[in-house]
């Protein structure tokens, strides 16, 4: 008997320790796990590292994390999306490390991290600023940047369905970077609006397979970046 | 006659114009990544009988037009996190094959806006390294580093007149040697080993006006 | 309008070239593209280097196009399948080239030369005779054998069901290397025993976006190399 | 009692009686990879009130038996080939993903078997390094590189009577140091940094008679 059921996105969270990595999945509000962020937020944990394509909006959800002051870095590649203020203003501050990556780079420097491959030359961003300091190397005529896969203590994303064995579905652009994280979390965790029993779910048609999930978290109505900002909520 | 720069009036195309000119040389069947912004309105102006298929790199190849204000899917979005509707034959995937698909060669075409396009192909539209800037790039790299041509839709100066074709760069880079052609409101040109080719000027305008609006030499290019 | 069908097997590889690199997909008899692979052979194209797992069984389909004399070289991790005759034979006469590839380091390969990933670092065969002569580098206390990226001229794979765009569904391990494939080769063709309009495939379940696919074939009944071998079939 | 090599009768385990005994070390839940032939025994004998899911390496997590004779799909089969079934939760993935899941170190144990393997952990399983053999490797240099813990299941000497567990092989490796644990008929071994530690002795054979058999000093580990 597998289950990967934990009672609530807190319980799911509450091992999360101060300076751990954890990546977030999302593209904007597309696949951002609030309640698990929120989860976060009311655990406490302190001087985290988060790898996330951007940096929340309002003062929710990311843009809350941040603005707890939980986050000592932000790895991600696109922190200034309109309406998002709390991270320009940590930054400006310097309040908040900012490691700026492609976001094709960020999304298989990830991939990488899952897969065991220790780094990988790609031709993005040779020539640029975001190469400075980097390992360069000429390949059929062509400079290529040396990254290194990334991983994390935990991972947080958000499903559409997923089964007791961890087998998860998306919807549609919410997918984005969930499927990377959970193979590069050590710890992967996903809150999913519908959970079902192993064997529901058309195994051809499975995303991210059980294996690389730890934990399953239901949160039937998850709550939308948007609607919480439209209604001037702020958490905690 | 030559027109001084400071006398620029209202000429040549039109944000929309360019759009249109853009759309002509785009092939029935071609993948295309539209960066988000004023290179987005060159879907509105797909000649007839002619389908091409949308990719945006948040996860979703075949996107469609914006919905009705108000309607949508707040996570059916794109790259500008703006909703939008999906085409048949469209399918979703992650962020790692959405990369693959770019930085593979796969996209037919790119178009994106600039801050400075350089004679070499060099193009700079992500930062202008100011301090007080928070940096940002998201996808621009990668496009510009694996999709096959990249076309450049800009204005052929800034508001405040400084030129933005340029002999060398001066923002920092988003890749070296990438754009293949700039789409102006003056003009439409190639960038070749040459450096700057004219391929056509806007209606009314003339090359002097564009070449003196241009920071290193145009070749008119007399075999087209 | 987009519409990849080609009207025939034939008709999709009749511009394979002497010489090209051919991907087939395939793990065992599993996904292999039969019907593609007899109309290779019927249009005679010749030293072809293959990019396969395995090498084939009895008479037909890879292990009928290496005994056709068309094949230089083989790129594989598993040439000796219980049944295969051909391939041994012709290696041992030294009449095709062997490159023996681990096999995940194979699917790696495939999918980095698809996705523009020149090459990369990986643990496997670390210490063993097949990183002979590759460069080593050190990560996290470990060593790693620098691969590179493998492209393809034509690739050819076997899917369940292809709409117009060529968006491709598999049939459970008859997946195994058709997606990487289907993205490395420059001219990438679908035998599918279903072909349907675009917009009948469900946009969540699609394996291999269309972008990927060139050529769809309708094959309605692909044969397997099985039940063949059971018919003491040999082909041509 | 010492006994001789020379008088190696049939004695300690049968080939069930190392697959129930690996199967007792594997815990509830775990995610595994049988390697073809013997190894695939044990999960004949998983105690029951225990699920393990079987990665197969050729695209499926969750792979059940065999079907009945002439039953099953040709399409649905595991690394050797053979026709399988599937568990409920069981799903489908390509060769990429499914490597990614073993080199990524997803898997928690590997049971395979071996030519030789050393004091040092170093692994010879897929050739014997003759001239006429054809080389064929398939995913185990990928499996012992990758999953967490490597089980190995073997004869203690080969029916020639060769010891398996060598102080260095002299094999082709299939990977340095990475077994962990070794069953055979004839004893539990643990690979340690002080090289083979002995963990259970076969009924009815004693130490002697295993480390007489063992081509590299077995600590008796006492600890245990």
């Amino acid at each position: 008997m597998i289950d990967k059921r934990v009672a609530s996105a807190h319980a799911a969270v509450a091992d999360i320790f101060d300076g751990a990595a954890v990546m977030i999945g999302g593209f904007g509000e597309a696949g951002s796990p609030i309640e698990l962020i929120h989860a976060l937020i009311d655990q406490g944990a302190k001087d985290l590292t988060v790898i996330s394509n951007n940096t929340g909006t309002g003062l929710v959800g990311l843009a809350a994390l941040l603005r707890a002051g939980r986050v000592r870095k932000v790895i991600c590649s696109f922190p200034k999306t309109a309406g998002s203020t709390v991270f320009p203003d940590l930054y400006r501050a310097g309040k908040v490390e900012l490691e700026l990556v492609p976001q094709g780079t960020l999304a298989e420097r990830i991939r990488a991290g899952g897969a065991g491959v220790a780094a990988f030359y790609t031709p993005t961003a040779a020539g640029t600023p975001l190469a400075d300091g980097k390992e360069l190397r000429v390949f059929n005529g062509r400079e290529h940047v040396l990254e290194h896969g990334l991983r994390a203590d935990f991972t947080l994303i958000k499903g559409r369905a997923a089964d007791t064995h961890g087998n998860v579905l998306y919807h549609r652009t919410a997918r984005n970077f969930a499927p990377m994280m959970a193979t590069a979390g050590h710890v992967s965790i996903v809150q999913a609006a519908e959970v079902v029993d192993a064997g529901t779910l058309d195994p051809e048609s499975i995303v991210t397979p059980g294996i690389f999930i730890d934990r399953v978290v239901h949160v039937p109505s998850p709550a939308l970046e948007s609607a919480l900002n439209e209604a001037g909520a702020s958490y905690p | 006659m030559t027109t001084s720069p400071s006398s620029a009036a209202p000429t040549g195309w039109s944000r929309e114009g360019i759009a249109e000119r853009v759309a002509q040389d785009i092939p029935n069947g071609a993948y295309v990544n539209l960066g988000i912004g004023i290179p987005e309105l060159v879907a509105r102006y797909v000649p007839a009988g002619r389908t091409l298929v949308y990719h945006t790199e948040n996860g979703l190849l075949g996107m469609g037009p914006s919905p009705a204000a108000g309607q949508g899917d707040p996570e059916l979005i794109n790259a500008g996190k703006r909703r939008v509707t999906m085409m048949p034959g469209a399918a979703f995937f992650d962020q790692a094959t959405s990369f693959a698909m770019i930085r593979g060669g796969h996209l037919d075409l790119s178009v994106l806006g600039a801050l400075q396009v350089a004679a070499n192909g060099d193009l700079a539209n992500w930062s202008t390294g100011a301090d007080d800037a928070i940096p940002a790039v998201g996808g621009a790299m990668d496009l510009v580093a694996g999709v096959k041509r990249v076309f450049v839709m800009t204005t052929h100066v800034t508001k405040e007149g400084e030129k933005k074709l340029v002999e060398r760069c001066t923002y920092p880079l988003t890749g070296r040697g990438v754009v293949t052609r700039v789409y102006s409101d003056l003009a439409v040109i190639d960038v070749t080993p040459r450096g700057f080719e004219l391929v056509e000027l806007a209606p009314g305008v003339s090359f002097d006006f564009v070449q003196e609006r241009t920071g290193a030499p145009i070749l008119r290019n007399p075999s087209r």
